[in-house]
């Protein structure tokens, strides 16, 4: 157990962290997108820094190499980058008809219109 | 015969492109009801097979299992799948012409592909052996209920589905964090690989650090999805808003199968014994269902738009589930696991109660009500045999499952739970009554129709739901021969 | 050496982070959120994941960018509340890190190579995909062959996100575009107006195209694949929409046939996975479609590969022109 | 011959690195909108030419050498067309290229 070994999962964890606090408290639907987006982005850090071998090379087969990096975990955050992508599409579209229903795209304001009626 | 596994996620997955092919937008209603209908007789075969012959694995990509992604179907996916699958079957034959009137009908066709591809996401999930395969179907399945909830009519659905997008997709990414940790621990995505290598993990005096974190994202996420009661935010606002067929549709299978990787995550990776005496996973659990039970019932009480009055009790009812899991006894999980069944019969039929309903006069305050007793007598009779299988009347399916779990909080000797569980269904009663109060016995003040009684389209599906309410009350031997068998595969760990 | 790029990457990560946090104008949070997709793409290479990296530059720089771009020019640019209850917040986030970092106490050091993920399952793919699939890219190997049912579900959710925007937004929403820009008068967008520009992104436009095609067909040697072709071959066109217009744009593809080649670019893949069954194989067993088994992996991964690529393009320029058609619609 | 190279591609690797670095500076810097825009565009342009070059240098007559070319041609055209089109939007938008310093930021 010594920091040096870990550090990289920490700042992953750190940056998630940051995301997270973004979503829960920005009351502005497109922050809070872009919060979810830093999220997962970091969550993806974590998935590749457990990938790496020191010493190691991009798993693309090449004469003279003996140590790749795990490929597996990038072809799982191949995958998750693109579930990233269609989450923020959906949710960008809601948004954009929220603004055309509402006219505004901060929480607090469409919550004040909705229980005004 | 063997492709059964592969080939029931497959006719959902590839029907909804051929919905989007089509210039004719029956034709999009078509070949999903079509779809459905094969899926459902799909999952009844690989259900009989699965009792007869025992699990089917099937190798996706002829890769064998920890290198590639395999299909395993034990019994307690055949049964999932076939609460999935039999919904839905009913759902979009109830759908043709409550759709027609919700939705804009240049989004039909997008609206029916939606729907086959939420189907098969859920179907996906239950039926995959591979944790991070779970992960995509989650969120196919996510991806497309947010989209299906946002077409609702009203623009508070736009709220609700962002609501439910934000909060489904932190709940997802925990799950993601929760597998990640897990995969870092053993090398292997493979469930049953999984649980084999889990168990082998060294473990010093306070367990393994990695291993109960992973534990704690996982059922945080999980409980984010299922609605466990304090994040449990999303649901009203989804399925009252959401357009009718998605709401009967969600709140009939989705939360079940949350409960189902719940269950598939905590018994067959991690160890009933490690979740159970370790974590306490049952003294987790505990708190937040017996508050579900009576925190949703007392709101529901006070609602007075319906749709939202029984999405309030889908709180309580998954408080009734989770409770039944954290017993950790094998009367308890097949209380859970049952009423897993039955809970998807009657919400399904109330549900469609409320869709038929809001199809003729609109939208389905209490004050709709009034009158309709005599004005739509079939749908209302529905309703009356929906709500007294929800409050767990005898002859009913309701019943069953509470029954089941009241005897097992006995067996524990959990006194104070028996009395909640009670209380829950007392709840129950006066929160179906109001309805039944005003629907015969406050005859509406302006001239009487006559009867407008829902299409028969709309009938017959409502009427074969609560048929089966009625049968499984009755003759419930076979829904509960695979909630039992199911239970003791999983306290057993999953190996059989 | 690696550990100094490693660490002034994460510095430049935080730092991007907080700064999201606290700025409240939405344009320049647009634009450090594709600055911190860049970063961590350049983090992914630098822990070799090249073909991941590939695709976050293209995604979160790309795409996602552009996106979020029009989706502010539709509604505001200003981002108008104070955070709300910012302690209990912080509360919940704290500890969630908190049990974070408590996890990786039992997690193996960074880069460790007796870590049991390199052990049990990864092996076999670094010694027999060659053998097994024969690509030189063992992540293509994997992501198309091994695992090419997540690719499926994979490229499902880029249909379900097209389709999703489609189902809320509608073909008509984004067909009336044309007809509310020629009420306001207005032929052109101003873009147009720019003579640099327009014979620059004429002379780039098929470069692009053709570099897309290179990254299509090239996966199996290097980094790159259907999906990161697909975002590639998408920016081509919507390089072409902001010079010439959405109208000129929706001319030359239009929304619905985009939504026809997305369809059958799903269908592409799975119809392979039918082929192999009908041919007596399981699902998606590329051996069994031709008597070579290596033939049938090329010949399988090339037809799934098309499927992603062209259904990629044709959603991601579908939910461009569906978006960059709300431009507008309130003045 | 190699040393020769290897001195040449030190060189402009580091002319390329004090550019970018200046480059970020002046952006930081410099007093209005069309100054700000020379400050990027001097990174834009020759920090990455300079880079491009030296790495060129150290990787000889191979594929690598030919990809970084034609990341430098992509950067000559695009980077100018970039800076141009920022330019005259700001002019169209009202902004007037002047030397007094400090208006408004």
């Amino acid at each position: 157990m010594n920091i040096g070994a870990h550090y990289n999962y920490w700042v992953a964890i750190f940056l998630m962290m940051t995301g997270f606090y973004v979503v829960i408290t920005h009351g502005n639907l497109i922050k809070k997108l872009i919060g979810l987006n830093l999220f997962t982005t970091s969550v993806f850090i974590l998935y590749i820094s457990l990938a790496k071998v020191k010493g190691g090379t991009a798993p693309i087969i090449a004469p003279g190499i003996e140590v790749y990096s795990n490929p597996l975990p990038h072809v799982l955050i191949l995958t998750a980058i693109v579930v990233g992508v269609a989450t923020t599409a959906v949710g960008l579209a809601l948004v954009l008809l929220i603004y055309d229903r509402y006219g505004t795209i901060e929480e607090d304001e469409i919550r004040l219109k909705d229980d005004s009626l | 015969m063997n492709h059964l596994a592969a080939i029931q996620v497959i006719i959902p997955l590839l029907c909804a492109p051929l919905c989007m092919l089509l210039r004719w937008r029956t034709g999009a209603w078509l070949i999903a009801t079509l779809a459905t209908w094969a899926t459902f007789g799909v999952s009844l075969v690989l259900a009989r097979t699965v009792i007869l012959n025992g699990a089917i694995t099937y190798d996706m990509g002829g890769w064998p299992a920890p290198w590639g992604i395999s299909y395993h179907v034990d019994i307690l996916s055949a049964f999932v799948v076939l609460i999935v699958s039999g919904v839905a079957a009913l759902t979009l034959a109830f759908a043709y012409k409550s759709v027609q009137r919700e939705i804009r009908p240049e989004s039909l066709r997008a609206f029916y592909a939606l729907l086959l591809i939420c189907l098969a996401g859920l179907l996906g999930i239950a039926l995959t052996g591979d944790a991070f395969n779970i992960y995509v179907f989650l969120e196919i399945s996510s991806l497309s209920a947010y989209a299906l909830i946002g077409m609702g009519q009203r623009r508070r659905a736009l709220r609700a589905a962002f609501q439910y997008l934000i909060m489904g997709t932190i709940g997802a990414t925990f799950i993601l964090i929760g597998i990640g940790l897990l995969y870092s621990l053993t090398g292997t995505l493979n469930i049953q690989d999984l649980a084999s290598r889990v168990e082998m993990i060294p473990t010093s005096t306070y367990g393994n650090h990695t291993l109960i974190t992973a534990f704690a994202f996982l059922t945080v996420g999980l409980s984010l999805k299922l609605a466990l009661f304090p994040l449990h935010l999303w649901l009203p606002n989804a399925y009252t808003y959401a357009p009718s067929v998605v709401t009967i549709f969600l709140a009939a299978t989705a939360t079940k199968v949350a409960v189902y990787m719940l269950l598939r995550f905590s018994f067959c990776i991690l160890g009933q014994r490690f979740v159970f005496e370790q974590l306490t996973l049952g003294n987790i659990l505990l708190l937040p269902s017996l508050a579900a039970i009576l925190v949703a019932s007392l709101v529901a009480i006070f609602q007075y738009d319906i749709k939202r009055m029984l999405a309030y009790s889908s709180i309580a009812q998954i408080g009734y589930m989770t409770l039944g899991i954290s017993l950790n006894s094998h009367a308890g999980l097949s209380a859970g696991i049952l009423h897993m069944f039955n809970h998807a019969l009657m919400k399904g039929a109330l549900f469609m109660v409320m869709g038929a309903v809001a199809y003729r006069t609109g939208s389905v305050y209490l004050s709709d009500f009034r009158g309709l007793g005599r004005r739509m007598p079939w749908t209302m009779a529905a309703f009356v045999f929906g709500g007294l299988s929800l409050m767990g009347v005898p002859l009913t399916a309701g019943f069953i499952s509470k029954w089941i779990l009241l005897q097992a909080t006995l067996e524990a000797g959990w006194w104070p739970v028996t009395a909640i569980i009670l209380l829950g269904s007392l709840l129950a009663v006066i929160y179906i009554w109001r309805v039944v109060e005003t629907a015969y016995f406050n005859p509406r003040h302006e001239i009487e129709h006559g009867t407008e009684e829902a299409p028969l389209s709309m009938l017959l599906p409502m009427w074969v739901l609560i048929g089966a309410n009625i049968y499984f009350g009755i003759d419930t031997s076979i829904p509960l021969h695979m909630a039992e068998r199911a239970a003791t595969i999983l306290m057993s760990g999953g190996t059989l | 050496m690696e550990l100094i790029i490693d660490i002034t990457l994460l510095t430049f990560l935080g730092l991007t982070a907080l700064a999201i946090n606290r700025i409240d104008k939405l344009f320049c949070i647009i634009m450090l959120s594709g600055i911190y997709s860049l970063l961590c793409a350049s983090l992914f290479v630098s822990m070799d994941a090249v073909d991941v990296a590939f695709t976050e530059a293209a995604v979160g720089t790309g795409i996602a960018t552009v996106l979020l771009l029009s989706t502010i020019g539709a509604t505001d640019t200003q981002q108008r509340s104070a955070p709300q209850r910012p302690l209990f917040a912080l509360l919940v986030v704290c500890a969630t890190g908190a049990i974070l970092v408590y996890g990786t106490m039992d997690m193996p050091a960074f880069g460790d190579p007796d870590a049991p993920i390199h052990h049990h399952v990864a092996p076999r793919y670094l010694e027999m995909s060659q053998q097994e699939v024969g690509s030189d890219n063992i992540v293509t190997s994997i992501l198309s062959s091994y695992r090419g049912f997540d690719t499926l579900g994979e490229t499902v959710v880029i249909f379900t996100a097209g389709l999703s925007v489609v189902g809320l937004i509608g073909f008509r929403g984004m067909q009336k575009f044309g007809d509310r820009q020629r009420a306001a008068g207005i032929t052109q967008d101003d873009m147009g107006k720019h003579l640099v520009l327009r014979i620059v992104i004429k002379m780039f436009i098929p470069l692009i195209l053709l570099f897309a095609l290179y990254v299509q067909f090239h996966g199996d040697f290097g980094p790159g694949g259907g999906f990161q072709a697909g975002v590639i071959f998408a920016s081509g066109f919507i390089f072409y929409t902001l010079m010439f217009g959405l109208d000129a744009a929706m001319r030359v593809v239009s929304p619905r046939t985009l939504s026809y080649i997305a369809a059958l670019g799903v269908l592409t893949y799975g119809g392979v996975g039918i082929t192999t069954l009908l041919m007596g194989g399981n699902f998606l067993d590329y051996n069994v479609l031709r008597p070579d088994p290596l033939q049938g992996q090329h010949l399988g991964i090339f037809l799934i590969e098309l499927g992603v690529g062209t259904t990629v393009f044709s959603i991601m320029v579908l939910i461009f022109f569906a978006f960059s058609s709300r431009k507008g619609l309130r003045q | 011959m190699e040393t020769f190279l290897v001195l040449a591609s030190t060189l402009c690797i580091s002319m390329g690195v004090f550019l970018g670095i200046t480059g970020a500076i002046g952006i930081f810097r410099m007093p209005n909108f069309f100054a700000r825009l020379h400050a990027a565009s001097v990174t834009d342009s020759g920090c990455a030419f300079m880079l491009l070059f030296g790495l060129m240098l150290q990787s000889g007559f191979t594929l690598a050498t030919i990809k970084l070319c034609f990341i430098l041609l992509f950067f000559l055209i695009s980077s100018p067309t970039a800076a141009h089109a920022l330019a005259k939007t700001a002019l169209s938008c009202g902004a007037q290229p002047t030397s007094s310093p400090r208006e408004e930021r």
